[in-house]
């Protein structure tokens, strides 16, 4: 087995693993800590594809950005000192069916396809090439993107303002 | 026939009625607050007499054309174009929807009339006046439409104005509620109906001359020979599911069971309604397609019987009724029978003259009784009248006459419309002696019940309380006038069509060139004079047992209904409990099915969400099905049950996310299932 | 053995189940939008991977960072929403939070 | 016509005239101190935009911004439509007394924010913006629903939106990309020459079409995609939920018909469609759809809630409007943009009237309707009727004629489909009884005593005025929006 083969399954467990913790913790502490190892596994497989660009937008985004947020959200919304039942699940064992059928059809059908092959596989950097299509073909979807940002933000502060007087 | 005479004034006929319903309608609030009702009563009454008068313009004109030529039609505008569907609003008039509009407009005119007298009194009368034009509108845009959509749109408008006119005064819940069943039902029939429109488009589409034009399909109708759908021909399918429509509409087994209940609105309006013209519109759709039903014996045979056994089963039901409005509101039903009878035997201009004569009579009859019911201070049943005779000469002597002419008495109008249908049903080619056995039975029960109503009525000692009796006046001229002219029309009507051995039928020449040639008789004239000698016998046996048990009371009427230890009574009192049996095996069978679904249903999503289960609700299911024993009426139940189902479905419908995320997911997998197993 | 495309896309797979899991077991809204990132991140390996095998240009990648912006704006919505409902209902658990019903 | 970024500017006058609207709406929200002109400002911003849009006509289609949107009729109908429905909107909600505590300036930014969403949802010419697009939908929607400051249903109705929209888009981009996968493109008319000329795992393909699915199912709201409707419409400020109800709806068709048809169906003969072999997405949909309307029309019987109940009745409409999906030719699809022009603008009467009552009473119960005719309000009562009996499909309103084009379709596809006619007949037979049932309560039961008076302000009434007499006037004299809605089917494919 080479060394790589062996680094992406150390990845994989460590992804699913923290996945796997977010879903089934029974403390919204840990299901959130756990959230961290997840973003930080699919970064290293972005890595692992050649998407560097990608990689880092992960990190920044979702370890900086999102992973803060739902922290941020949890400190809020819980006393640390009560840990009884933060994270309430129902319904496990239906649940772990729907799934678990689910999840096979999804790999059979991811081993039976027969998807698109590329006409060559390159490791090579791509932010230089995504800052590119980012001025040019991908100009729209990218202004598009920020005005989202901007009815975000208005958003956030619609839903947490206060009542208005007149 | 192709190029039929293209007018302009056809579209007014139809549309006058419409701009006295608007002007009543928009302004009649104001209008009676600030001017008076009489400005209300112009504006419905005139509208409605100058389409009487323009029908008869309409009638001259086209007894001025060839009798194969007797078409006038009135394009306004095209319609609907859509693929190979062109629809055009046109008026027609051929001599059969000639008849209908003198009808609608003549009788309709006489009824406005009468109720200008008899709801002076009612607050809300431009309200009543608006719909009862808006009605006068749909049923001529019925009869006159030169299409099947066009004639849809009047169908559903006539029923529309129904129920809003038998729910006229919704303050009392049983009115709303009969308005809701009249409705319910019609839709039920609608829904026939319009399966057997999209039928016949449908097939001669397939054939390349798509069309709901009555002239174009009856051109066509040949086309539609062969074809099949599930083993039935398509013209027999198409017709029978009109069928469904007329019955639903004219008030046939097994949808009848609106007419009766209909009966609570205003009395006029039974009349002009629930008796003269849009009961009536299921036997003028079947006429009107008369081409399509004489191409399918079976659904002829159908109709026959159907309409047989309404006439005897509902004659049977008026024996024991003791209201005065329900004994004419069985009655109507019975006639209505014979009218499909009729057709049911392709006697389609036997039908239609029974039709206009029992406009005329049965208009009479429900006018003279609302006359009646107007003098009794609202009273309705008849062991409380009784010798009213002296007190109401001119509503005694018009309800004589139309009694007399509904019970088949020799020279008035039901007599020959009566005798007619009776001796096609024993001699045209569809026919069977049994049926005319059948017919005449039916005519011997409808002269005892209307005698037996006749005689409880207006002879005897007065029954009423001293109050109501001190109170009892003739009608105000405005609703006399119409019941003279009504009771002429009772007797002059059948003239115009004497049967053959009188020397030919003016009324089927005139018919003619829609249904072709005559039947001729298949006897002799002499087994005719025997047949009519026969039912006029059979008549008057049932006025004489009325006399005696109502008059002289020397037979007492006990004797009959303890008959077979008052079996027989109790069944015809309580309409063959047909009411309860539609409640047991319709409501009780979807509310089982409803209930089980949903307990299946809502079992299922909680255990998933829960991981609990509800088991108690199929229990008390079980005990509420013997509960409800105390069946009460068909639709409202029905409706019950949607909405049953309808709280069911709701219940899943928890507020919980995590749920609504389960449907999502299992939808998802039932769609893979489905796809694996069915289309891999 | 080389890891292959179809290595990618089980991981992907296995998020996106994980993250339909949570959805569909928690009470806590916080919980469930983690679920939602969750699934929005095995979808992500997906195109990240295909844009590696199958097209062999970056439009994938472009994708993902969409994606990844998109989650964000969403992120942030959803968490002022739960504040919101905090301050309201005093508990973030979605079960509390059911007067809308029938 | 594939334009790349500057020549594009040339035919995006109108989005570059609502994002600098909604631009100027956000700075002169912090500029000035009274918030009511920002309403009008708004309304003339819909109006330029909309002449912009209408001076597009007869230019050529093609592709625009490095083939990202698609310049066509069809994506100009549907422009015209969530303009117009954003414009009913403003404009019913500048006397809306529930969202009074509302802050106006970001209200209308996120409307007209929402409006431009489905400008280019109509437009999305690539899976990628397709996604975005929808997104920006969806988001902006979710904040417009929970815009009640602490509000127990609008906050609650806000979350499980969220929640529902995130899941439902998160299945529809995994779907996305297993179709990425097997063609190696984002862009349609790639995706489509892949799929209809390559080998292809149908499974795999049916599996990602249901993710889609659920991603455009839950905009239109069709069953099983249908539940959140209920509790949301229940819980938004009535105007927002009116706009859901029409807009995100009409949009949420616009992007399926795009992806459904010119994308990976191929024109046959006449009008016909052909879907790709293996993935019967058709057979599937007219499944759902009978389930869609007859579910919906159940549900609603006896909802005590008007707006609720129009929520089921938004969902028995889904179901109808899909009749005209399965058909597969180009009549129904006209017939299903007739039918969502019509249902703009009777839904949005209806649900104005629910705003003027609501007004007058702070009531949205059917009870609340209790002899509405005789209290002052006789106009409205009889504005609302004609809404309720268009939406049955009682001619002689413009409902009739949309349901007519839509039966008629499918009835003329034949086959399988009298069937779906004939359930759709049932299900319009008992639509009317909970259509009926209010139209009851306003003209025949009798006011209490301590009901109050019903008014209404100059702008609603002439809103109501517009929206009736089109109504009426639709269900008369329709032949200009049918040919319309005939033209508005020159899709560009390549």
């Amino acid at each position: 087995m080479e060394f790589a083969t062996v680094i992406f399954y150390l990845i994989a467990a460590v992804t699913i693993g923290s996945a796997a913790m977010v879903a089934f913790s029974r403390n919204i502490i840990y299901s959130a800590f756990s959230l961290l190892g997840t973003f930080a596994g699919v970064a290293a497989i972005y890595v692992f594809l050649g998407a560097d660009f990608v990689a880092a937008v992960q990190v920044l985004i979702y370890v900086g950005g999102i992973l803060v947020l739902i922290l941020f959200a949890v400190m809020l919304t819980h006393r640390i000192a009560d840990v009884q039942i933060t994270n309430r699940a129902v319904g496990r064992i239906p649940a772990l069916v729907v799934v678990g059928v689910f999840l096979s059809l999804l790999v059979q059908i991811i081993r039976e396809t027969p998807w698109q092959k590329a006409k060559e596989i390159v490791y090579a950097p791509t932010t230089s090439r995504i800052g590119d299509l980012f001025l040019e073909n991908y100009l729209l979807p990218f202004e598009l993107a920020s005005l989202v940002l901007l009815a975000a933000l208005i958003g956030a502060a619609v839903l947490s303002r206060k009542e208005l007087k007149e | 026939m192709d190029h039929p005479i293209q007018t302009d004034y056809l579209r007014w006929i139809v549309l006058l009625p419409l701009l006295g319903a608007a002007a009543n309608g928009l302004l009649g609030a104001t209008l009676q607050k600030k001017i008076g009702k009489w400005a209300i009563s112009l504006f419905a009454c005139a509208p409605v007499l100058i389409s009487f008068l323009l029908s008869l313009k309409a009638l001259l004109d086209l007894l001025a054309l060839k009798p194969e030529e007797r078409f006038l039609i009135d394009r306004l505008y095209p319609w609907l174009s859509l693929g190979s569907l062109h629809v055009d609003v046109a008026f027609w008039i051929d001599p059969l929807s000639t008849v209908m509009i003198l009808v609608v407009t003549g009788i309709g005119g006489l009824i406005h009339v009468y109720s200008t007298g008899y709801m002076h009194e009612d607050k809300s009368y431009w309200r009543y006046f608006a719909f009862l034009n808006l009605f006068t509108f749909a049923m001529l845009l019925l009869v006159t439409g030169d299409n099947l959509l066009l004639m849809f749109v009047g169908w559903e408008g006539v029923g529309l104005c129904s129920y809003a006119l038998i729910g006229f005064w919704y303050h009392d819940h049983v009115n709303t509620r009969a308005g809701n069943k009249a409705f319910i039902v019609n839709r039920v029939g609608d829904f026939g109906f319009v399966l057997g429109i999209f039928l016949i488009f449908w097939s001669l589409d397939q054939q390349g001359h798509g069309t709901v034009v009555f002239r174009e399909i009856e051109k066509f109708a040949s086309l539609m020979k062969g074809q099949e759908i599930w083993g039935v021909g398509v013209v027999t399918l198409a017709t029978l599911f009109l069928f469904i429509g007329a019955t639903g509409k004219s008030a046939q087994i097994p949808l009848h069971v609106w007419l009766p209940d209909a009966m609570q609105g205003p009395t006029p309006v039974s009349a002009l309604i629930h008796a003269a013209t849009m009961v009536t519109a299921g036997v003028y759709m079947v006429s009107r397609l008369h081409f399509l039903y004489s191409a399918a014996p079976e659904t002829l045979m159908v109709v026959a019987v159907v309409g047989m056994a309404t006439a005897l089963f509902s004659a049977t039901i008026a024996l024991a009724q003791n209201d005065i409005k329900r004994v004419l509101a069985y009655s109507t039903v019975s006639q209505l029978g014979y009218m499909f009878l009729a057709a049911g035997v392709a006697a389609y201009g036997a039908a239609i003259f029974h039709l206009m004569t029992h406009a005329f009579f049965k208009a009479c009859l429900f006018l003279g009784s609302g006359s009646v019911i107007h003098a009794m201070g609202g009273e309705q049943d008849m062991r409380k009248m009784g010798g009213l005779r002296h007190a109401m000469p001119y509503t005694f002597w018009t309800f004589a006459i139309a009694v007399l002419a509904i019970a088949g008495t020799p020279l008035t109008a039901g007599f020959f419309s009566k005798d007619e249908i009776l001796w096609q049903a024993f001699s045209s080619p569809h026919s069977s002696p049994l049926l005319w056995v059948l017919g005449v039975t039916g005519a011997g029960l409808t002269a005892f019940y209307m005698f037996r109503q006749f005689f409880l009525v207006f002879f005897g000692e007065c029954r009423a309380d001293s109050h109501t009796r001190a109170h009892l006046h003739e009608s105000p001229k405005a609703m006399v006038m119409p019941l003279v002219l009504l009771a002429i029309g009772s007797i002059a009507a059948g003239w115009i069509g004497l049967p053959s051995i009188f020397g030919g039928s003016r009324f089927a020449e005139w018919l003619e060139p829609v249904f072709g040639a005559h039947h001729e008789a298949h006897g002799p004239a002499a087994l005719e004079e025997i047949l009519m000698v026969v039912s006029v016998g059979v008549a008057a046996l049932g006025f004489y047992l009325a006399y005696l048990m109502y008059y002289k009371s020397r037979l007492a009427p006990e004797r009959f209904s303890s008959l077979a230890g008052g079996l027989l009574y109790r069944l015809f009192y309580n309409k063959y409990y047909i009411d309860e049996i539609y409640q047991f095996f319709f409501v009780g069978g979807t509310l089982l099915l409803a209930r089980i679904g949903a307990w299946i249903d809502r079992y299922i999503i909680d255990f998933i969400v829960d991981g609990s289960a509800k088991t108690t609700a199929f229990i008390s299911w079980f005990n509420g099905l013997f509960d409800n024993h105390v069946v009460d009426w068909l639709v409202n139940k029905i409706a019950d049950t949607t909405f049953e189902a309808g709280d069911k479905f709701r219940k899943v419908q928890t507020g919980n996310i995590n749920g609504y995320l389960y449907v999502i997911l299992g939808a998802v997998l039932l769609a893979m299932i489905v796809k694996l197993r069915y289309w891999s | 053995m080389v890891v292959g495309l179809t290595h990618y896309l089980v991981v992907g797979a296995i998020l996106f189940t994980l993250g339909l899991y949570s959805v569909l077991t928690r009470r806590n809204a916080i919980s469930i939008l983690m679920g939602v990132e969750l699934i929005l991140n095995g979808a992500n390996i997906n195109y990240v991977a295909f844009s590696h095998f199958s097209s062999g240009n970056v439009e994938g990648q472009i994708y993902a960072v969409f994606v990844i912006m998109l989650a964000a704006a969403e992120a942030a919505i959803g968490l002022a929403i739960v504040l919101a409902i905090f301050q309201i209902f005093h508990t973030i658990d979605v079960a509390a939070a059911e007067t809308l019903k029938e | 016509m594939d334009l790349g970024n500057f020549e594009s500017l040339r035919f995006f006058y109108p989005e570059t005239i609502l994002t600098g609207t909604i631009l100027l709406l956000v700075v002169l929200d912090l500029v000035l101190r009274s918030k009511k002109s920002l309403g009008y400002i708004a309304i003339v911003g819909c109006l330029i935009s909309l002449w912009a849009t209408l001076e597009l006509y007869g230019t050529l289609g093609g592709w625009l911004f490095h083939r990202m949107v698609i310049l066509d009729n069809f994506s100009l109908f549907f422009k015209v439509l969530s303009l117009l429905a954003a414009l009913l909107v403003i404009w019913m909600s500048l006397d809306c007394l529930e969202i009074q505590g509302v802050h106006k300036g970001e209200y209308y930014t996120l409307l007209l924010t929402s409006a431009l969403g489905m400008f280019f949802m109509a437009s999305s010419s690539n899976l990628l913006m397709a996604y975005l697009s929808l997104e920006l939908v969806s988001l902006t929607s979710y904040i417009l629903t929970g815009s009640l400051p602490h509000n127990r249903r609008s906050s609650e109705a806000a979350l499980k939106y969220l929640i529902y929209g995130g899941v439902a888009s998160g299945a529809m981009i995994y779907g996305m990309s297993w179709v990425f996968g097997m063609t190696g493109s984002l862009d349609y008319a790639r995706i489509s020459e892949a799929l209809l000329q390559g080998e292809v795992n149908r499974l795999g393909l049916f599996m990602a079409f249901v993710f889609i699915l659920a991603g455009f199912g839950y905009k239109i709201v069709f069953v099983p995609f249908h539940m959140w409707s209920p509790d949301v419409y229940q819980g938004a400020p009535t105007p927002i939920t009116a706009f859901l109800s029409v807009a995100s709806n009409a949009s949420g068709v616009a992007i399926m018909i795009r992806f459904f048809f010119p994308a990976i169906s191929r024109l046959g003969e006449g009008g016909n469609w052909s879907y790709i072999p293996g993935v019967e997405w058709p057979h599937f949909l007219l499944f759902v759809s009978m389930v869609t309307m007859t579910l919906g029309n159940l549900c609603a019987l006896n909802q005590q809630n008007v707006k609720r109940m129009l929520a089921y009745s938004g969902i028995a409409h889904a179901g109808y409007l899909l009749m005209g999906l399965v058909v597969l030719n180009n009549d129904g699809l006209r017939a299903m943009l007739f039918y969502v022009a019509v249902y703009l603008i009777m839904n949005l009467g209806a649900f104005l009237v629910v705003v003027i009552v609501a007004n007058a009473t702070g009531r949205e119960d059917v009870e609340g309707y209790r002899g509405l005719a005789w209290r002052g309000a006789a106009i409205p009562a009889v504005c609302m009727a004609i809404f309720l009996f268009s939406l049955t499909g009682l001619p002689p309103f413009a409902g009739f004629v949309g349901k007519f084009f839509l039966f008629a379709a499918v009835i003329e596809a034949g086959g399988m489909f009298v069937l779906l006619a004939v359930v759709a007949i049932l299900n319009s037979v008992i639509s009317l009884y909970y259509y009926a049932r209010i139209v009851k309560t306003m003209f025949l039961d009798f006011p209490q005593p301590d009901d109050p008076k019903v008014e209404m302000t100059v702008n609603s009434s002439a809103l109501l005025g517009f929206l009736s007499c089109l109504t009426v006037l639709l269900g008369i004299y329709w032949g200009p929006l049918a040919s319309y809605a005939g033209q508005s089917l020159r899709f560009f494919v390549r």
